[in-house]
C-alpha cells in the first residue's frame, strides 16, 4: 500500500490491483437470460445490444449497396425498375448514415468503453441509455414501417418540394423515424457528457482524459447543438406532408433553399459526429501498437473541439449551386477550408507518433494504417468540393458520392473497424483469428479503392448521381466499381465469420492483450459487472508507456467517500510521492 | 496540356467558363497527390524501420514540438487560402455574365427541359446556341428542384420552381454537348437529358428564324402532336403502346379506364382535360400520381388540339 | 459489490459516489437536455426571423389577428406558475412537504389556466378559419385584412410554433402530476428533491421560451 | 466542495417574489409599449431588449444560475451562441440573394 497525496486536505489510500486473468465472474454471467439483457441498465451490455443492431442495419444497407452496384452494371435496367433503385439508394444512404455511422462509435464502442476509460461503475444515466437504445429502435421500426407501405424515393437528403408532394404516407413514416431517433443520439450524448464531466475516477483531471474520451466529448457537443435542429426540421417536414403547412414548399409560399440550410445545419456537423470519434479510435489504436506517448496531446484534444466549432459554420457548401446568395457561398466556401486544418493537426500527429516507436502490425494497426491512407483521399477531395469553381462542375457527381464514401467508409467504418478488433478481447473475451484478420483487411483496401477509385474518374468526366441510367461513355468504371463491391462484400463475410467463429471458441482473451496502458485494460476481459473491483486511481497520462504497468493498476484501498472530488490529484506530488 | 490528371476531365468546350475551374482541379489534385506520398511514405517506412522486434521494446518520451504543430498548421494554411482565392475568383467569372450575352430561357419540369427563344422558337431537350457567342440561360422549374449540368462547361445550376436562376457559357466549337440533370427529380431523373447543339452564328440565324413564331399550320391534330412534343408528354407517354410512367396514349381514346379507387371511367374529352389539369383527380390503376398539373401552362385551345390529336392514335 | 456501501442513502444510484454527484450530475444533465431544447425552438425561431425579414408587412398584418390580451394573460399565467415552481423547490429544500405540494398544485392548475386560453385562442382562429397548413380556409371578411399572399406561411409558423410549446407544457403537467403523486408520498426531501428540481429547470425553459413567443408573434407590428 | 460542508442554495421567498413581481411588471410594460407609435426597427428592438431582462431574471433567479456552477451558465450562454449563429449566417444567404429577371 502506497499512500497518494491528493490534495492540501486528503490523502488516498491506493493499493496495486492487478486484473486477473480469465475472471469467474464477470457482467456476461452476472445476470444471464434474455430478460435480463432487455432490461439491463449496464452500459456494457447496452454498448452491446447497440453494436448488434449496427452490425445487422450495416449488412442490410451493405447488402442494399451490393444491389444497386449490380443494378449499375449495364445502363438502363439489369435487373430492377428506376423506382426500386431510387428507393435502394434512398435507403441505402438513410441507413447508413442515420442508423449505421452516427449511432456506431459512440453508442456501441463507446458505451462500452468511455465508463471504463473514465473509471466509473457506469454511465451517469443508465436507465436513460437504455431508453435511448430503445428509441433507436423504435426509430427503426418506423422506418420499416415505411419501407412495407411501398418505401421512399427522396434521397438522404430529403429535400423539398419533392419529398413533399407525391407519395407522402411513407415519408411521414420515414421522417418520424428519423425524428425519434434523433432523441436517441440526443439523449447518448446528454448521458456521455455529463459522465465525463461528473464520474471521472480520482485523479483523472482533463490532461489525463484519454483523447478517445475527448473525441467523445466533441462528438457530444455538436450532437447536442446540432441534433434537435434536425428534430425540428424533419418534423416540419412531416407536417408538411401530413397538412402542407407551406414553409419548405414553393408551391405554398414557402423557400425550398430554406429547408436545404436547415437540413444542412445539423447534416454537415453530423459527418463530424461520424468522424471525430473515429479519431478517437485511432488515437488509441496507434499509441497502443507503436507502444509510445502520442505526440501532441494537446493538438489532437483541442482539433476535435476545433473541428467541432468550425464544422457549425460550414454547412453551406452543399448548396453552392442551389441558388444561395453570393454571400453567402464565399463564407462558406472559405470556412470549408479551415476544417481541413486541424483534421491535418491530427494526421501529421498520428504520423508523428509512430516516429520511432515500436510498431507492431497487427489488425487494428492495420486497420489505421489503412484509415490514415483512404481518409487523406477523402479529405482532399473534401478540400476540392469545397473550392468554389470546381464544386460548381463536381456537385452532385460521383465524385461526390466517391468523396464521401472515402471518408465514411474509408474514414469511419475503418476506424470502427480498428476499434471492433482492438477491444474485441476486452468485449468479448475471446480472441479472434489474427491471421485471417489481415487477409480480410487486406481485401477491403483493395475491393474499396477498385469500388471508389473509379467513381472519382467519372464522376468528375460528368457522370451524376442517384442515376439509374448512364450514357455508354461510363460503362466501364461501373464495372470495375461493382466488381470492387463483390470483393468488399467477401471481405465483409470473412470478419463476419472468424468473429462469430471466436465466439463459439473455448479460448479466453488476456487481460489486456496488447499490454496497453489504457485504464480500460486495466480491468478483467471481459469486465466485471461494475468494471472493476476497485475504484481505480489515476496518476499517469493515459499514454505514458515509459512507465512500468504497475504504475496504471492503482485503486483505492478503502472505501472512499470522496470520489468525486478527488479529481483534482496532482500529478506532480504523487510523482513526487512515488518516486 | 498533358497534365497527369488530365484524363479525369471530360473535353474543355467552354474555356472562358471552364479554364478556371481546370487549372485549380489539376493544381489541387497534385498537391494532394504530394502530400498523400509524403504521408504515405512515411507509415510505410516507419512501420519497417520501427517494427517491433520485442515485447519489451524502449519507446523514447516524445511529448511534442511546437515548431512542428505550427509548421504543419501554417503550410497547410497557405495552401488553402491559395485554394480559396482561386476558386473563388473562378466562380465570380461563372456568376458573371458578359453584357452582350444572348438569352435563352429553360423550364425544366419532370422530365424534360423546355427551352424557348426571343423570338418565340420552342424546343424540347435541345438548346440550339450560337458558336463564339455567350449564352446566359435563364432558368426555372414547374415542378420540384433539377439541376442543369453541362461538363463539357463546367456549368451547374440548379433550377427551381419559385425563382429564376441562371448559367452561361460560351461555346468555342460546333458540336453538341451533353446536359444532365443533377437533382434528385423522382423516376426519369437518369433520363431528364438534353443536347447543347452548337451552330455556327450564321446557321443559327437561319435555325432560329426556320422555328420562330410557333404553332401556326392550323391544323389541330398536327398542333396537337406539336404540344405533345414540345410539352415532354412523351416522356411518360408513349405513342406505340410501350408502357411507361404513365398509360400510353396508343388507342386511348374511347378506351374503358379502370382507376386505383376501383371504378371506371371512359376517355373522353372532359376526363382528358381533368386529367391533363388536375392529373391528381383520377389515378389510373397501377400509375402513381405523379404528373405535373398544365393548369396555366396549357391552353383550352392547346387542349382540344391535344385531344384532336389523341383522337388518331390507334 | 463491496462499492454498496452501507453508508449509500436509499435514493443514491450504485454508480455515484453519494448524493451531492448524483445531484449535480442529474442538474448538469438537465442543463445539457435544455440546450438541446433551445436549439430545437431555434430552428422555429430561425423560420421565423428568415419569413419575417422576407415579409415584414406580412406579419404586421397577421399579428393584428393575435389577441394582445390574452397573449398578456397567458403571459402571466405563466410567469406565476414559474414563480410557484421555483418556491416548490425552495419547501422541498426546507423540508417543507405541505409546502411542496401545495406549491405544485398551484403550478398544475396555472398550466392549465394557459392551455384552457390557448384552447379558446385558438377555437377563435379555428373558426375563422385560420388553421394551419391545407386547412387554411379564411372567411371572407378575414381574407379582407389578411390580403397578404403568405398570410398562411405566418400562421403555419404560428400555430407550430405555439403547438410545439403547448405541447411542452402539457408534458410538464405530467411531470408535475407525477412529482405531486411522490411528493404526497414523502419522497422529497431537504436530502433529495432532484427530480423537482430538473423538472423545475424544464419548467422554467417553457416559460423562457413563452417570454419570446409572447412579443414576436403577438406584439411586433 | 466535499460532500459535507456543501448545502445547496436556497432562495428567501423574497428573492422569488421580488423576481416574480418584476416579470409581471416588465410583461405590462411590454404591452403598454407595444401600444406606443415606435418607428419600426426601434419597437422590435425595445420588445426584445424587455424580453432579454424578463429571460436574465428567470434563468438568473428562477434557474438558480446565478448560485449554481459556471459551466451550467456556460452551456446556456452556448446554446444562444449558436442559435445566434444558425440565424445569422442563414440571414446571409436569405436577405442577399441575387433576383435574375428574364428580359423577355
Ligand atoms: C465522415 C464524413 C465526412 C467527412 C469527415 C467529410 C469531410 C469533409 N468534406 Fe465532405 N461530405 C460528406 C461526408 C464527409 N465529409 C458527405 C456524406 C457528403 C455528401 C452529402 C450528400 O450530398 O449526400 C459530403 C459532401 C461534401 C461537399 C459537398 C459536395 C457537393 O455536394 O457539392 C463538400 C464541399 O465542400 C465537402 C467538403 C468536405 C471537407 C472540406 C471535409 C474536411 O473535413 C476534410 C478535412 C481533411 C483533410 C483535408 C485531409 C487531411 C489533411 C491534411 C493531411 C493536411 C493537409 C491539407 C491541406 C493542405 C488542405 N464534403
Ligand atoms: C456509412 C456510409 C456508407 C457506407 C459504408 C456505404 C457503403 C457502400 N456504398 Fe454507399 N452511400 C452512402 C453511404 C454509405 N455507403 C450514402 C449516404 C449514399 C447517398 C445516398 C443518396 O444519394 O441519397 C450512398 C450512395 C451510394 C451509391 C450511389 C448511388 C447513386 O447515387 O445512384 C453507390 C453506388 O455505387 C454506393 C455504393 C456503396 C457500396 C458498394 C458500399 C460498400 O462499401 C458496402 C460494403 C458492405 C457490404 C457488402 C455489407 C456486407 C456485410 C455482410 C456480408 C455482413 C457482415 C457483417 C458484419 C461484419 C457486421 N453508395
Ligand atoms: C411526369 C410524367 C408525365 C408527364 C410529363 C405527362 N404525364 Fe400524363 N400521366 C402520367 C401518369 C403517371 C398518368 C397516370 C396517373 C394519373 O392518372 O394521374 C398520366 C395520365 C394521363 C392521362 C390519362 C390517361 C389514361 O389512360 O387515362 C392523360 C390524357 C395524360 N396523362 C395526358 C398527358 C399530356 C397531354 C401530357 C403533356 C402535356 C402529359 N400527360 C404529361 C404521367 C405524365
Ligand atoms: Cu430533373 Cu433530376
Ligand atoms: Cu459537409
Amino acid at each position: 500500500m502506497e499512500a497518494v497525496k491528493t490534495s492540501e486536505k486528503t490523502t488516498l489510500q491506493v493499493k496495486r490491483f492487478k486484473p486477473s486473468e480469465n475472471p469467474t465472474t464477470n457482467f456476461f454471467t452476472e445476470e444471464r437470460g434474455l430478460k435480463a439483457w432487455l432490461t439491463t441498465v449496464d452500459h456494457k451490455k447496452i454498448g452491446l445490444m447497440y453494436l448488434g443492431a449496427v452490425a445487422f442495419f450495416f449488412a442490410l444497407a451493405g447488402f442494399l449497396a451490393i444491389a444497386l452496384r449490380t443494378e449499375l452494371w449495364t445502363p438502363a435496367k439489369t435487373f430492377i425498375e428506376a423506382d426500386t433503385y431510387n428507393k435502394l439508394f434512398t435507403l441505402h444512404g438513410a441507413m447508413m448514415v442515420f442508423f449505421v455511422l452516427v449511432p456506431s462509435i459512440p453508442a456501441a464502442l463507446g458505451n462500452f468503453i468511455l465508463p471504463m476509460q473514465l473509471g466509473a461503475k457506469d454511465v451517469a444515466f443508465p436507465r436513460l441509455n437504455l431508453a435511448s437504445f430503445y428509441i433507436y429502435l423504435i426509430g427503426a421500426v418506423f422506418t420499416f414501417i415505411a419501407l412495407f407501405m411501398g418505401g421512399f424515393d427522396t434521397g438522404w437528403t430529403f429535400y423539398t418540394p419533392y419529398s413533399s408532394d407525391g407519395d407522402s404516407a411513407t415519408v411521414i413514416w420515414v421522417t418520424l423515424g428519423v425524428f425519434i431517433l434523433g432523441f436517441s443520439s440526443i439523449l447518448t450524448s446528454t448521458n456521455f457528457m455529463t459522465t465525463i464531466h461528473k464520474l471521472r475516477a480520482p485523479g483523472i483531471t482533463w490532461d489525463k482524459l484519454p483523447l478517445n474520451i475527448w473525441a467523445l466529448y466533441a462528438t457530444s457537443i455538436i450532437q447536442i447543438l446540432a441534433t434537435p435542429v434536425l428534430a425540428i426540421t424533419i418534423l416540419l417536414l412531416s407536417l408538411e406532408n401530413i397538412m402542407d403547412i407551406g414553409i419548405f414548399d414553393p408551391a405554398k409560399g414557402g423557400d425550398p433553399v430554406l429547408y436545404q440550410h436547415f437540413f444542412w445545419f445539423y447534416s454537415h456537423p453530423a459527418v463530424y459526429i461520424m468522424i471525430v470519434p473515429g479519431f478517437g479510435i485511432i488515437s488509441e489504436v496507434i499509441t497502443t501498437f507503436s507502444k509510445k506517448t502520442i505526440f501532441g496531446y494537446w493538438a489532437i484534444a483541442l482539433s476535435s473541439l476545433a473541428i467541432a466549432f468550425i464544422g457549425f459554420l460550414v454547412w453551406g457548401h452543399h448548396m453552392f449551386t442551389s441558388g444561395q446568395s453570393p454571400v453567402a457561398t464565399t463564407i462558406f466556401s472559405f470556412l470549408t477550408f479551415l476544417v481541413g486544418i486541424p483534421t491535418g493537426i491530427k494526421i501529421f500527429n498520428w504520423v508523428a507518433t509512430l516516429y520511432k516507436g515500436s510498431i507492431d502490425m497487427k489488425t487494428p494497426m492495420l486497420y489505421v494504417f489503412i484509415f490514415l491512407f483512404l481518409f487523406s483521399i477523402g479529405g482532399f477531395t473534401g478540400i476540392m468540393l469545397g473550392a468554389l469553381s470546381v464544386n460548381i462542375h463536381l456537385h452532385d457527381t460521383y465524385y461526390v458520392v466517391a468523396h464521401f464514401h472515402y471518408v465514411m467508409m474509408g474514414g469511419t467504418l475503418m476506424a470502427l473497424l480498428a476499434g471492433l478488433h482492438y477491444w474485441w478481447p476486452k468485449m468479448t473475451g475471446k480472441m479472434y483469428n489474427e491471421t485471417l484478420g489481415k487477409v480480410a483487411a487486406t481485401l477491403i483496401f483493395i475491393g474499396f479503392n477498385m469500388t471508389f477509385l473509379p467513381q472519382f474518374v467519372m464522376g468528375a468526366q460528368g457522370m451524376p448521381r442517384r442515376y439509374y441510367n448512364y450514357i455508354d461513355q461510363f460503362t466501364p468504371f461501373h464495372q470495375t466499381s461493382t466488381v470492387g463491391s463483390y470483393v468488399l462484400g467477401v471481405a465483409f463475410l470473412i470478419i463476419l465469420y472468424y468473429l462469430v467463429k471466436s465466439l463459439m471458441s473455448d479460448e479466453k482473451a488476456p487481460a489486456n492483450p496488447w499490454e496497453s496502458r489504457g485504464l480500460e485494460w486495466q480491468s478483467t476481459s471481459p469486465p466485471d459487472l461494475h468494471n472493476f473491483d476497485h475504484t481505480p486511481v489515476v496518476i499517469n497520462k493515459p499514454y505514458d508507456y515509459h512507465r512500468p504497468m504497475e504504475e496504471f493498476q492503482l485503486g483505492l484501498a478503502v472505501e472512499h467517500n470522496g470520489h468525486g472530488e478527488a479529481h483534482d490529484v496532482d500529478v506532480k506530488e504523487t510523482e513526487q510521492e512515488n518516486s | 496540356m498533358g497534365r497527369l490528371f488530365d484524363f479525369m476531365l471530360p473535353e474543355n468546350m467552354s474555356p472562358l467558363t471552364a479554364d478556371y475551374t481546370d487549372g485549380l482541379f489539376h493544381f489541387i489534385n497534385e498537391a494532394s497527390t504530394i502530400v498523400l506520398v509524403g504521408i504515405t511514405i512515411a507509415l510505410i517506412y516507419f512501420a519497417i524501420r520501427y517494427r517491433r522486434k520485442s515485447s519489451d521494446d524502449k519507446t523514447p518520451v516524445i511529448t511534442h514540438n511546437n515548431k512542428l504543430e505550427i509548421t504543419w498548421s501554417v503550410i497547410p494554411l497557405f495552401i488553402t487560402l491559395i485554394i480559396f482565392s482561386w476558386g473563388y475568383k473562378g466562380w465570380l467569372n461563372l456568376k458573371a455574365v458578359p453584357d452582350d450575352a444572348y438569352e435563352i430561357h429553360v423550364t425544366g419540369f419532370k422530365w424534360n427541359w423546355a427551352v424557348s427563344y426571343e423570338n418565340g422558337a420552342q424546343t424540347l431537350n435541345e438548346i440550339h446556341v450560337p458558336q463564339g457567342t455567350p449564352v446566359k440561360l435563364v432558368m426555372k422549374s414547374r415542378d420540384v428542384l433539377h439541376s442543369f449540368f453541362v461538363p463539357d462547361y463546367r456549368v451547374k445550376q440548379d433550377v427551381l420552381p419559385n425563382r429564376y436562376t441562371y448559367v452561361w457559357f460560351q461555346a468555342e466549337e460546333v458540336g453538341e454537348s451533353q446536359v444532365f440533370c443533377t437533382e434528385y427529380c423522382g423516376t426519369s431523373h437518369s433520363n431528364m437529358l438534353a443536347k447543347v447543339i452548337v451552330h455556327e452564328p450564321d446557321d443559327f440565324k437561319n435555325w432560329l428564324e426556320m422555328n420562330g413564331g410557333a404553332g401556326g399550320s392550323g391544323d389541330p391534330v398536327e398542333a396537337g402532336k406539336e404540344l405533345v412534343n414540345l410539352n415532354g408528354c412523351q416522356a411518360c407517354h408513349s405513342v406505340d403502346g410501350t408502357p411507361g410512367i404513365g398509360p400510353s396514349f396508343k388507342g386511348i381514346w374511347g378506351k374503358e379506364e379502370s382507376l386505383a379507387d376501383g371504378s371506371t371511367v371512359t376517355v373522353d374529352e372532359n376526363y382528358v382535360r381533368e386529367s391533363i389539369l388536375n392529373p391528381g383527380a383520377k389515378i389510373v390503376a397501377g400509375h402513381d400520381n405523379v404528373m405535373t398539373p398544365y393548369e396555366g401552362i396549357l391552353s383550352d385551345e392547346d387542349i382540344t388540339n391535344i385531344i384532336e390529336y389523341l383522337k388518331t392514335i390507334e | 459489490m463491496a462499492n454498496h456501501s452501507a453508508t449509500h442513502p436509499a435514493h443514491v444510484q450504485h454508480h455515484f459516489v453519494d448524493s451531492d454527484q448524483q445531484f449535480e450530475s442529474a442538474k448538469m444533465g438537465m442543463w445539457v437536455f435544455l440546450v438541446n431544447e433551445i436549439l430545437f425552438f431555434g430552428g422555429l425561431f430561425t423560420a421565423y426571423i428568415v419569413f419575417r425579414a422576407w415579409y415584414p408587412d406580412l406579419f404586421t398584418q397577421a399579428a393584428q389577428e393575435l389577441n394582445k390580451l390574452w397573449g398578456g394573460v397567458n403571459t402571466i399565467v405563466l410567469i406565476g406558475s414559474s414563480l410557484t415552481v421555483a418556491m416548490a423547490i425552495r419547501s422541498a429544500q426546507k423540508n417543507q412537504k405541505r409546502g411542496l405540494e401545495l406549491n405544485l398544485l398551484f403550478t398544475i392548475i396555472l398550466a392549465c389556466v394557459f392551455l384552457v386560453i390557448k384552447y379558446f385562442e385558438y377555437e377563435h382562429k379555428l373558426h375563422l378559419g385560420i388553421a394551419p397548413g391545407s386547412f387554411w380556409n379564411p372567411t371572407p371578411e378575414i381574407l379582407a385584412e389578411l390580403s397578404h399572399p403568405k398570410a398562411n406561411i405566418f400562421f403555419s409558423i404560428y400555430y407550430v410554433m405555439t403547438g410545439i410549446h403547448g405541447l411542452h407544457v402539457l408534458v410538464g403537467i405530467g411531470l408535475m402530476i407525477w412529482l405531486y403523486i411522490r411528493a404526497r408520498k414523502g419522497h422529497f426531501s431537504s436530502e433529495y428533491y432532484t427530480p423537482v428540481e430538473i423538472t423545475g429547470l424544464y419548467w422554467h425553459l417553457v416559460d423562457l421560451i413563452w417570454i419570446f413567443l409572447f412579443p414576436l408573434l403577438y406584439l411586433i407590428e | 466542495m466535499s460532500a459535507d460542508n456543501h448545502t445547496h442554495h436556497i432562495a428567501t421567498a423574497k428573492q422569488l417574489w421580488t423576481v416574480g413581481i418584476a416579470l409581471v411588471i416588465l410583461t405590462l410594460l411590454t404591452v403598454v409599449v407595444s401600444n406606443l407609435p415606435i418607428p419600426s426597427p426601434l419597437d422590435i428592438i425595445v420588445a426584445l431588449s424587455i424580453a432579454l431582462v424578463k429571460a436574465f431574471l428567470v434563468a438568473a433567479f428562477f434557474m438558480g444560475l446565478y448560485w449554481d456552477v459556471k459551466f451550467n451558465s456556460m452551456l446556456l450562454i452556448g446554446a444562444v451562441v449558436f442559435f445566434i449563429l444558425m440565424v445569422s449566417v442563414t440571414l446571409l444567404d436569405t436577405l442577399y440573394r441575387d433576383d435574375v429577371v428574364p428580359s423577355f
